[in-house]
């Protein structure tokens, strides 16, 4: 692997957590970080919540956006108070798992404390905006009828218990990482993760009320797109943010995280209309997701032609998942986060160890490392990840479910719950 | 007195609108509501799915008149809201006691 | 005071206005500021447009965003003729209370010239930003009854009387900024200013018609949590642009602000939970906007846990302030300015004088400054602002009220000012 | 590469306003492009989508949005196989007319290519996104009743014959630049081809149904103005952006771009005033659109003295050609594209040759031109631009036409595009 | 048993309510119309041009009376509504041959 | 023939739309009201302060029938529409003169 042109950020970010180097400060990445930062806030608020929350019944949408406000509290909180000890904390004996406790509160993040070529302050305020997004995106899994109180502790729970260690295993020094695990902005540790337990809580929690039999079509298409707009202009803090650095990783990872974008769209586009004669805008959007998600992982390491066929592999797999899982399987993951975000991390983490691959356009694999070994590891990343998560988010539940119901009652579910869970309505138009 | 109720295609008001008012009619209330019957509503994509939305928008003219403008004002009706297909809609006649007009008090066929 | 950590970014402001030194120039941080500039325009619009606009009712929406957009242009306009120059300009003798009119129009604005580390366009261009949200966050004091030429000629009046002159003394070389005033991105600048003219308008004007007995709920919620998540994500390009510099600076800025603005969201919703068994979402995006207004004056000083009691403040303090200011005393501050903006504004500004001091993880206070003396300062810059605020905001709606009525008239007001004063409908779906 | 093939455009910027080539890498600079692409990117998907989106009837709310994004998509394909290559490539012999297919698939574009200080991933990314929104641009001319297959085959064909060659001549070192003409952000490349195409091809398809008998008022106009606010913040990539790097270029450029929107916006605002006794909030935002549009070609040349009076001219005279086009002429260019972009775009590219004048407040005529001269190059430039657009674009809709019919049949125009095109609705509140 | 139907100004729709509260009547049925008549619509700007919007908004409220009380009703909602400009509305009484509540499957007045 | 009005809870709407296929009846029109009753409306949180909201949002079904399946009818909306809580409620039965379907022409029950 030539280290220099494909590990910069992440390099820079191994190396930071495990004490070994501290690169010179860099106003020129400062800045691009902070704006990172800010747009990749701007993806949960209020992107994703618009996107979900124009997704959902009138009656529900602003249980929507105040889950995503809510998340986006709590996981703010966990990461001051532990969160990011545990995920970019040095853990000692125990790194390979987690990161321990040392740096909890933040503790010893002066102002002028580095993290590769940034302060660590933004390094810390970049990453946090990823433990914001993840858990904001289940959301979309159990969507109109899970009670506010058991997704917040819900969501506690699962950025302790399944988030930060993931994040640990391959961004902060863990046993991913060390194994050589290319993951540049999250495919295993945000959309993976996300994704796994949307389809988790929403087999725990059952179908709402009605599915499949009744059709349960979006209240505001318009809110939707706009939601998807942000996500797409957001997205681009994600991955070329993940670059941690003002230069050309940056850069690549923009444009290619772009062509997959509207690649993935086209593709879903194209398909609706073949199937049905019409395509949709939710068709479009939905398959620009999908395209973004799933060249997350690979963002970092690919080129601009392998970004096209990354993004025809999401529009056109992610559509037919999101088919087999909803029509087939009748798996109520009511904003179908599994099909979009975990069948696209998926595919994404494993294209990354092929397109790496300097003969196909990408940064190329590390040195002595064969095409087939960094694929297996990419496996090994994927199954490892997933069988977590799986466990883990279950486990999760079954234990708010001791301190409280998961679900409303039947008839909090009928009224909805912005009615009855915040007593507000979204519209007196 | 008359109250007719006329169940219309959404587009066609303007035209029954001037359509009435060519024979003297100039008050209305119009409601927009849902409507089912005969006519087939319209599927709606979903994601890989196809969703029939079973009601169809309507919209309900409103008017009360004089029992010497009944045949009319539903001649001016049908001929204005009729595309000959289905779903062109339903006109209703029920019978009205009285109309007042809140601002004059005036009672009957000068409250119209 | 240590310079270097006390007054990074208003010292070369300072310095620069006072022509004494000028740094040398820096992309990285002309990068940073750039970007910052375009995240505090977006707060106004469309982020406070939003906020705001989606609080009243659906009769009125129309004229709380076309007053936001007018209110821009017209402090656009002032700027660039006087508003510069009085702000920024050196006003000689008078310097300590305003900055003459030797910059008007620009004057001498080169593409070249610099300020601090930055071209001095930018600086310009940032500082633009700030007199364009504060009269702008007035809006919602006077929502709904206000009429539209008196609000043209009371904004610019206000930009002039109160904001211009506020603006030199603390952060324009004037007699606040000298006593040692720490007010990093607009606690007494921004926040103060614009709550106590809100309510100070609300009062003059009197109360909207059937307030407080009938209920006047929010006509869009989706709308005001939308412009919630664009001020969270634009706050960023406020406060940590505040520092004028890409660096451990405005990360750390960046941070405490998103700390105080989770913990004060999070507040906020405990609170409603705790009283009315339910947390609303209004009242989730409502205590992070307290949290955001009252971490701005402290948010170049303290630190991360500085920031969680910040927040806690902020959450519960303005809460109970909207409750007696709009419940009890029955002003209509129609979109509680106040006690959101002011109260938060008033704490904060006092919060820096405390949370600064390095043993409570702050940037230190100034040598020879003792936490009494500075919190003296603080106070002292906080009772000279409202008081002046309060006299001149009066003051000039008298002087409006001589050439057009302040209010509409009844049958408007009650038909809506969408169609009355502007002949338009926010909606017709 | 070869430097003068590529770079001229870019070369010519820097030469210009530094009058030094400098292609040293500049992180600084990066991260502003970065910067500026997200920003750009943002001004289509959601801005100039909800713009346009709540200006048409609610049953074809979807339809524009959808058409916005779909355009987005197919722009970004193209670029990557022939767009870029044609705009920005090495033309050799033909150079003058277009920059030939060396580029195709962006070959050559790795990691570490610079373009002038910036990668050449940032260079070709942030074009990409003038090549997105200039098509997206013309959807206002034939909204409510284009075909959609027709869209995509029209955009397709207008991007490769209009806006790539175009774009070539003025920025990728065609004639048009060759010769001096002074375009800093797209007068010629974006406004004026857009408004152009969107009158032909209004007039091609004739006027919506019921034009100009009853009025089509706008379904949402707090959609519009969203829209308006996220325009006027990315317009500042857009134009600050193309000065290519982070210094007082792209200062001075979002400057007067700011100074031209506030003040086109206030003009028309106070004609409406004047004339209807009543400003509303859709004449503010398009005045807002027109100063922005006008000011674009001379955005890195003026100060900001000239900004105030470019704003004052697009306001006015862009309001009478709105109204003398739809009223008048009665052409049913649906959303006034031409009448702002394209009068607008004539209007500033003429600007640029006065206002560049350093005795005016610009950065100074080359050296050896006249301002004579100068006009004269501006006024050829918008001249062989306008004819070639309305040439070619006519063309097109010919060719297209032979595939697949224009415009939807009268009864899915009635039903609207919504329904009948992509099987959604924008709400079901 | 009689249907009265008014057609209102919506901002006088709490005022109507309180007084036929005043007199008894609790319950009641609003719905959101559209209304032509001898009232003007206002004009809205559009980029240059002024259009006339020709609706008013309405509200409509329906209440199931027993006979004995159509004066008091009907005089309650004259006092209530009347503004004494033009479009105040009218009031419309239909006969109404039975009514039953859900609940309880009562009929007739009781069911009111 | 009867012209039947049933103000019902909303999400009751398409089991009553069943029970009323069930015997034969495919046509009818449905309005978004609000409804002012015995039923409580709710309150809404805003800004630390409660404010009850006093009408419920009700969905209002009109069918035009033969007066021979008014028992029927009747019957099949109390059976579905049923919840056993107060605010389940009204159906109001008003005298149709005629009914006309505006394609054909036909009046009477066959236009039904
Ligand atoms: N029995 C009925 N009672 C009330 N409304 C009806 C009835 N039948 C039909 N309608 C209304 O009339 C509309 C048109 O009826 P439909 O059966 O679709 O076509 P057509 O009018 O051509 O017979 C329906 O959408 C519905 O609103
Ligand atoms: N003949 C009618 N039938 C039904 N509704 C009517 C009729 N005439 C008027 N209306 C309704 O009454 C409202 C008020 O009527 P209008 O003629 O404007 O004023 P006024 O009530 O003072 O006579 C109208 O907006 C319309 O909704
Ligand atoms: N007298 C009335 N006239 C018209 N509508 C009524 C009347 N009384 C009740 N309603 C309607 O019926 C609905 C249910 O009535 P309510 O008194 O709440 O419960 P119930 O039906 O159990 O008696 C009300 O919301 C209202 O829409």
């Amino acid at each position: 692997m030539k280290k220099s042109g494909l590990f910069i950020g992440l390099s820079a970010l191994l190396s930071f957590s495990n004490a070994i180097a501290a690169d010179e400060f860099s106003g020129a990445d400062t800045a691009w970080i902070l704006t990172s930062t800010a747009l990749v806030l701007f993806m949960t608020l209020p992107g994703l919540a618009l996107f979900y929350g124009g997704l959902v019944r009138s009656k529900n949408v602003l249980s929507v956006l105040m889950q995503c406000f809510a998340i986006t509290c709590v996981s703010t909180i966990i990461w001051v108070i532990v969160g990011y000890s545990i995920a970019f904390g040095d853990g000692g004996g125990a790194n390979a798992v987690w990161g321990g406790l040392s740096r909890a509160f933040l503790s010893g993040m002066s102002r002028d404390a580095l993290a590769g070529s940034i302060p660590e302050t933004v390094f810390s305020m970049f990453q946090l905006t990823f433990a914001i997004i993840t858990p904001a995106l289940i959301v979309g899994g159990f969507a109109e009828r899970m009670r506010f109180s058991a997704i917040l502790m819900f969501s506690a729970f699962w950025l302790l218990l399944v988030y930060l260690p993931v994040c640990h295993w391959v961004w902060g020094g863990g046993w991913l990482g060390e194994l050589g695990l290319l993951d540049f902005a999250g495919g295993t540790v945000v959309h993976i993760t996300a994704g796994v337990a949307a389809i988790v809580t929403a087999m725990v929690l059952g179908n709402r009320r009605g599915f499949p039999r009744s059709a349960m079509m979006p209240h505001n298409m318009t809110m939707t797109i706009t939601g998807a707009g942000m996500l797409w202009v957001g997205w681009f803090g994600f991955n070329a943010g993940s670059a941690l650095s003002a230069g050309g990783d940056a850069g690549m990872a923009m444009l290619v995280t772009h062509i997959s974008a509207a690649m993935g769209a086209f593709t879903w586009m194209m398909i609706e209309w073949k199937r049905y004669g019409k395509p949709s805008a939710l068709g479009a959007v939905t398959g620009m997701v999908a395209g973004l998600g799933t060249i997350t992982p690979a963002s970092g390491f690919v080129g601009p032609v392998a970004a096209l066929f990354i993004g025809l592999a999401a529009g056109s797999v992610c559509y037919f998942a999101t088919v087999f899982i909803k029509q087939r399987l009748q798996i109520d993951d009511s904003l179908d986060v599994f099909p979009v975000h975990g069948v696209g991390g998926v595919m994404g983490t494993l294209a990354a160890g092929i397109f790496v691959a300097s003969e196909l356009g990408g940064a190329g694999l590390a040195d002595g490392v064969s095409m087939g070994q960094q694929l297996g590891v990419q496996a090994l990343g994927v199954v490892a990840v997933i069988a977590w998560t799986v466990v883990v988010t279950y486990l999760i539940l079954k234990l708010v479910a001791i301190f409280v119901e998961l679900r409303v009652n039947e008839e909090d579910e009928t009224v909805g719950l912005d009615l009855t869970a915040h007593e507000e309505s979204g519209y007196n138009l | 007195m008359k109250l007719v109720a006329a169940i219309i295609k959404p587009f066609r008001l303007d035209d029954v609108r001037s359509a009435l008012s060519e024979i003297g009619i100039q008050g209305l209330t119009v409601y927009e509501v849902k409507g089912f019957g005969r006519q087939k509503g319209h599927t709606e994509l979903y994601r890989g799915a196809e969703y029939v939305v079973d009601y169809i928008p309507k919209v309900k003219i409103e008017i009360a008149i004089d029992d010497d403008q009944l045949d009319a004002v539903i001649d001016a009706i049908i001929e204005s809201a009729r595309t000959d297909k289905i779903g062109d809609g339903k006109i209703f006649v029920t019978p009205l006691e009285n109309a007042i007009r809140v601002r004059t008090s005036e009672t009957g066929s000068s409250a119209l």
